[in-house]
């Protein structure tokens, strides 16, 4: 295995004396798709906030590429190559399908390029693949405000893959959608990886289950356990976190 | 239904935004019982408490409580007429005195904090550790401190019926212990009906009903001690 | 149908600029030439209100500098105003006996053409990227804002020595062109260059709001966090905003002035700041034409209220500010284009007429039409 | 150096006014996220409830007419926590949630308010209680006959309209009779006759002249903070305030009556906008157009202190107070002769009060370079959320 692509190191993050995560360390390689389990509270979007520079570690590391990001504003990391979908499907609700996504894919993100530069064709096709791919071809020229949920939540993952980053952070991407919907989800989010790393956090078991990929358990801001979902389930610490100490 | 049920919901819809959070909820709490509503994160329980105490609308479907129907109450006037709420995140007011957090809780007693000024020692018996800490802010306290703060605060409104949401989540198993007994033990003394949401099994276990949700929907219900282990697994863990 | 409405514009602009001087007076002329020069402010409010959600109470900053620059220049080349040491005879009343140096690049016409609009835009620049890079906006954006402005009314008000204090500085008896810029030949041709630099604003104002770049600014508007995430930095697109904004106003603020007859420290005062952005929500932020119909329609009521019933007009403008805000969140502009004429019509049982206005046809599939993966599909 | 300190003690008093009028905002921007630009035109309503009282006080003179300030300020207070209350339930609260709009309305009020105070009268009044007479009842019998119907909010926006006219009219018939018809203050600056036991010196200190005004006004605002915080901390609606400020759902769910928790809250923040005008009055005459000159003091209070900390208010109107009196005044220059040339004609430069504010305002710019939040953040993770 090369080099992995990004490594978090006994990472801590403290509120006020509270650590929503404690000497955490995590590594992922270039191209894997990780899922990441948990009950509430356990730092799951603690520990997207810290890669993506929302959050400031209290201490530790977190290197992508070799390089630190611990202090990089948030769009600074997000052009080193790692996005993020919110928990809440995030769009801009009075810009178009179809804006929304060229917005995204802008390879220069400084504003004189956005002013005088048309988008590039590989840019241009590349959006309408991906409107196309999540069946919102029909939506092009409607406001994202005025979607359907389950359209928002892949409005908000395509736009994160037209950024073309190489790792995407997805939070809760099927949270409110159908079943259909989440199995669609599942799917897409597979076929994203090899050419992106990908990390998902999700609660939905059926959907951990479909994406059919190494889960991590996190607890109370700790790394509980790594596997396969078929070991994990078997492991009573993780038994445990979820339903409480074995009965009596 | 029978005036049995101190609260009964039926056909709840429920969005949040657009998307579609709670799918035709039929549920019901008899009186003096304790109701279990277990599932997975996510699947819309906390909704379903919000729903009731009146922090989120309904779109469609009828909550009876007491026989009214809720249906525009703002969520202090169901407090005060008897619904209880201790929230997932325990909602301490952090920047006041447990004091201040527990006469908070006599808000929804006729009267108000006004004309109610005694806590009533009760609490204290149940969980000692409050009465040590009566001068610190709230936020200071460790979570499971919070979380017995939570209980005690809404049981000083003298609910008719408690919502506890996930009372046992990330506590230590002593505490959790404390809070079963106390929660029964008020059940016992005043005839109280609880709503719990719940994961932790030995919890859930003590409960009269259950109901299991799954993406917003009800998918299996029925007394406690029918459920099963092949349910458990399916709603429940991993 | 589609030529008539691309004709339009050009046929208003015919209107205004040869139709519009013939029936009516001089007097008349000059007011709705200062109508249109603030039109030009409030295109400059849009582009930082309608569309970035910035709202700034302090334009009155760039739109007085405008103005004093074009006054220093008339001043300084007037024969008649400035002594016969060539500076203005105003400051034989403080005893000063030098032109400050400030003064100096004035004498020159190139230097200030360019200065009416650079010397506002950098100002803005620097004020802007100062607060926005800390993160500061909403609310607090908006009163730092407006104490800002405060500062600069002080600063002009306070130095006599400088400025010529709480006078101002008067420019309807200077020359320009051998002209007096307050004769009614000159207010004409004043009044045409102003209806002239509209649509040119107008298309300046499109060419930062049509394109990605202008869908950046509704993006930060929308939600500045995604936006960051996305990996844009706003707070460059938020200075250029800003810096526009700021050379519109200055260039409004020059044209009032000369039009105006005088720039005093007043420009800056507080209500006339937050007064620039009602007509901007009368006419309907968030659109180009919007706040170019508010400009002219508040300011022309300002003047029949005024000249009627003079105590009245604040009772009036106050209840405009809470009038829009609350009623008619969307203006004149937005409430036609979304519909509100039709269902007022409707309300009153008037079939409404056929679908005039293409947006609602926009907005109706996306609510109605299914999406692709069936929506309900619980057991 | 005694003038320095003088000066320091000047610039104490001109902080307390600022503390005095920007507490109010503070407390509401804090609780509600909202900013009052109205604010001003309350201390104006105070500082003419002050003149009116007086008024009614100087027939019964001597002593009892000496007390005219305390009663004052007690009716300023409620007074204008009437109109506050009033103004929060029927426009502030349509607008929760959009602070910018709430800005732009609550100028639209102050304007009105403005006018309002010069050209009120008693034909005013008649034709406004006939217009809202109207408006009201009109629309009653409006909503019962028609209420669900679609065109039923046009029709009682017509009505009003109309109620506004035939106001209009109701004031232009009385308009030839002098006695109604004048107004009651005109747009003139007025003048307050400060007490006979404000006037002149209460003593020295160190050498020190204590001006009575001044150190009244400094008492004053030391005792109204302490009232506030007793109020906050102490009382029964202090707590409700703090715990919505805090944790407005959780509140909500514990019982606590939130919409009247903010109609309180405005109503106390008005109130002491109130007091404030009332102080104001001490100061010199009065007009219409007083708040204007106040309120922006009080925003640049506000950004400096922070949100939400009364702590912040304090300091921030105390440290701005002092350096508009030090460097306003110049009495640097006195306090160092000494300085360079460069320094003093810079010193020059800021000598006058409004040149203060221009520095003031730099040095709150520059301070903002290096804590964006103010002097007292809020901490935790639910500042972010």
């Amino acid at each position: 295995m090369s080099e992995p692509l990004l490594v978090l190191h006994d990472v801590s993050v403290s509120f006020d004396g509270f650590f929503a995560l404690t000497d955490l360390s995590l590594t992922l390689q270039k191209g894997e798709l990780k899922s990441i389990i948990g009950p509430n509270g356990a730092g799951k979007t603690t520990f997207l906030d810290v890669i993506t520079g929302k959050v400031r570690p209290t201490k530790g590391t977190v290197t992508f590429k070799g390089k630190s990001l611990v202090g990089l504003s948030e769009q600074k990391i997000s052009r080193q190559g790692i996005g993020r979908k919110f928990q809440t499907p995030r769009v801009f609700d009075n810009l178009t399908v179809l804006r929304n996504l060229e917005l995204a894919a802008s390879p220069n993100k400084n504003p004189f390029s956005l002013l005088t530069d048309k988008l590039p064709k590989t840019a241009k096709d590349e959006v309408h693949r991906l409107m196309n791919y999540v069946g919102l071809t029909p939506f092009a020229t409607t406001q994202a405000g005025s979607l359907s949920h389950g359209q928002k939540q892949w409005l908000a993952i395509a736009s994160l893959v037209a950024q073309s980053p190489e790792v995407l952070l997805l939070d809760e991407p099927v949270a409110g959608l159908t079943d259909e919907e989440t199995v669609r989800t599942a799917e897409l989010i597979k076929s994203l990886a090899g050419d992106h790393t990908v990390v998902v956090i999700e609660h939905d078991m059926e959907f951990i289950r479909d994406l059919n990929a190494p889960v991590t358990v996190l607890h109370q801001g700790q790394l509980l356990t790594e596997g396969l979902l078929e070991d994990v389930k078997k492991d009573p610490r993780v038994i445990e976190v979820y339903l409480g100490p074995a009965e009596e | 239904m029978t005036t049995d049920n101190l609260l009964s919901v039926s056909n709840l819809n429920v969005y949040y935004g657009e998307s579609h959070i709670l799918r035709n909820v039929d549920l019901s709490i008899p009186k003096g019982q304790m109701v279990c509503l277990i599932g997975r994160n996510g699947v819309g329980k906390t909704t379903f408490l919000k729903t009731i105490i009146g922090l989120l609308k309904q779109r469609s479907g009828s909550v009876q409580y007491d026989d009214q129907a809720l249906s525009d109450q703002p969520p202090y006037q169901r407090a005060r007429s008897g619904i209880g709420y201790v929230s997932q995140g325990r909602d301490i007011i952090p920047q006041v005195t447990v004091k201040e957090n527990l006469l908070l809780g006599m808000e929804a007693l006729p009267g108000g904090m006004g004309k109610n000024r005694h806590i009533d020692p009760i609490v204290f018996d149940l969980f000692p550790i409050l009465e040590k800490f009566l001068a610190r802010k709230g936020g200071d306290l460790s979570g499971g401190q919070q979380q017995q703060l939570a209980i005690a605060r809404a049981l000083l409104g003298k609910p008719k019926l408690l919502l506890l949401d996930e009372p046992t989540e990330g506590i230590q198993p002593s505490i959790i212990h404390d809070i079963e007994v106390a929660v029964k033990r008020i059940m016992k003394e005043t005839g109280i009906s609880v709503l719990l949401v719940e994961q932790h099994l030995h919890f859930v276990r003590q409960s009269n009903y259950y109901y299991a949700m799954q993406r917003g929907g009800i998918v299996s219900s029925g007394p406690t001690e029918n459920l099963s282990d092949d349910v458990v697994q399916a709603f429940l863990t991993v | 149908m589609k030529l008539l409405k691309r004709l339009i514009p050009w046929i208003l602009l015919a209107f205004a600029l040869f139709i519009l001087p013939t029936f009516l007076s001089d007097f008349r002329i000059n007011l709705f030439g200062r109508y249109f020069s603030l039109a030009i402010t409030a295109l400059a409010i849009d582009l930082i209100w309608g569309y970035t959600g910035l709202l700034s109470l302090g334009q009155g900053i760039f739109f007085a500098l405008g103005g004093y620059g074009v006054a220093m220049y008339l001043t300084l080349n007037t024969p008649s105003e400035a002594g016969g040491n060539g500076i203005p005879k105003f400051f034989e009343n403080y005893g000063v006996g030098q032109l400050p140096f400030f003064w100096q690049p004035f004498w020159s016409p190139a230097f200030t053409l360019i200065a009416i609009w650079v010397l506002p835009a950098i100002v803005a620049g620097l004020v802007g990227y100062l607060i926005f890079r800390n993160r500061i906006k909403g609310v607090y954006f908006s009163i730092i804002t407006q104490a800002a402005l405060m500062v600069f009314f002080h600063f002009f008000n306070g130095q006599q020595k400088l400025i010529n204090g709480t006078n101002g500085l008067k420019t309807s008896t200077t020359e320009l062109f051998g002209l007096q810029v307050g004769s009614s030949d000159m207010q004409i041709w004043l009044y045409r260059l102003t209806v002239i630099l509209i649509p040119v604003t107008f298309l300046i104002c499109r060419y930062f709001t049509s394109g990605r770049f202008g869908d950046a600014l509704i993006a930060i508007r929308d939600d500045e966090q995604r936006f960051r995430f996305a990996g844009f930095n706003p707070v460059p697109f938020k200075t250029i905003v800003f810096l526009v904004a700021g050379a519109l106003c200055g260039i409004s603020g020059a044209l009032y002035t000369v039009q105006s007859g005088i720039v005093s420290p007043q420009f800056m005062s507080i209500s006339f700041s937050i007064e620039m952005v009602i007509w901007v929500a009368v006419g309907g932020r968030g659109t180009l034409v919007g706040p170019i119909i508010g400009a002219v329609l508040v300011n022309y009521l300002r003047s029949l209220v005024s000249e009627a019933l003079p105590e009245f007009w604040l009772f009036v403008q106050g209840a405009l500010f809470v009038f829009v805000v609350v009623l008619m969140p969307d203006g004149i502009y937005g409430w036609v284009s979304k519909g509100g004429l039709r269902s007022l019509l409707a309300a009153f049982g008037i079939a409404p007429k056929a679908r005039t206005y293409p947006q609602i046809d926009q907005e109706g599939p996306g609510m109605e039409m299914k999406s692709p993966a069936p929506t309900d599909s619980s057991a | 150096m005694e003038l320095f300190f003088s000066q320091i003690l000047d610039g104490l008093s001109i902080g307390s006014v600022l503390l005095l009028t920007a507490t109010g905002l503070a407390i509401v921007f804090g609780l509600m996220g909202v900013i009052n630009l109205a604010h001003g035109e309350f201390m104006m309503l105070g500082a003419y409830i002050t003149f009116v009282v007086q008024n009614l006080f100087r027939p019964m003179g001597g002593l009892v007419f000496e007390l005219y300030f305390p009663v004052a300020l007690v009716v300023a207070f409620f007074v204008t926590a009437i109109f506050g209350v009033v103004l929060e339930r029927t426009l502030i609260r349509k607008l929760y949630g959009r602070p910018l709009e709430t800005l732009l309305a609550t100028w639209g009020v102050s304007l009105i308010l403005i006018q309002l105070i010069r050209s009120i009268s008693t034909s005013m009044v008649i034709g406004i209680a006939a217009a809202l007479a109207i408006g009201f009842f009109g629309g009653q019998f409006l909503s019962k006959k028609i209420g669900d119907r679609p065109a039923f909010p046009y029709l009682n926006g017509v009505m009003w309209t109309a109620a506004v006219g035939i106001g209009l009219v109701v004031v232009n018939s009385f308009s030839s009779m002098r006695a109604i018809a004048s107004p009651w203050f005109g747009p003139r600056n007025i003048d307050v006759t400060a007490p006979k036991w404000l006037q002149g010196s209460w003593g020295v200190i160190g050498g020190i002249q204590l001006p009575g005004l001044r150190i009244f006004i400094i008492l004053l605002s030391a005792v109204l903070l302490l009232f506030v915080m007793w109020f906050l901390t102490k009382s029964v609606w202090g707590l409700r305030i703090r715990a919505v400020t805090q944790n407005r759902q959780m509140s909500n769910c514990l019982g606590i009556p939130t919409d009247s928790v903010d109609s309180i809250t405005f109503g106390l923040g008005s109130g002491l906008a109130g007091v404030a005008g009332c102080a104001i009055t001490l100061l010199g005459s009065v007009g219409p157009n007083l708040g204007a000159a106040y309120i922006v003091s009080c925003f640049m209070v506000i950004v400096l202190g922070g949100v939400g900390n009364l702590l912040g208010t304090v300091f921030a109107s105390l440290i701005l107070g002092i350096i508009q009196s030090v460097v306003g005044s110049g009495s640097l220059l006195t306090a160092f002769p000494g300085m360079p040339p460069a320094a003093k004609s810079v010193v020059e430069f800021f000598a006058t009060t409004s040149m203060s504010l221009v520095l003031v305002f730099i040095f709150i710019i520059a301070f903002l370079q290096f804590r964006p939040n103010g002097m007292f953040p809020q901490k935790g993770r639910s500042v972010d959320a």
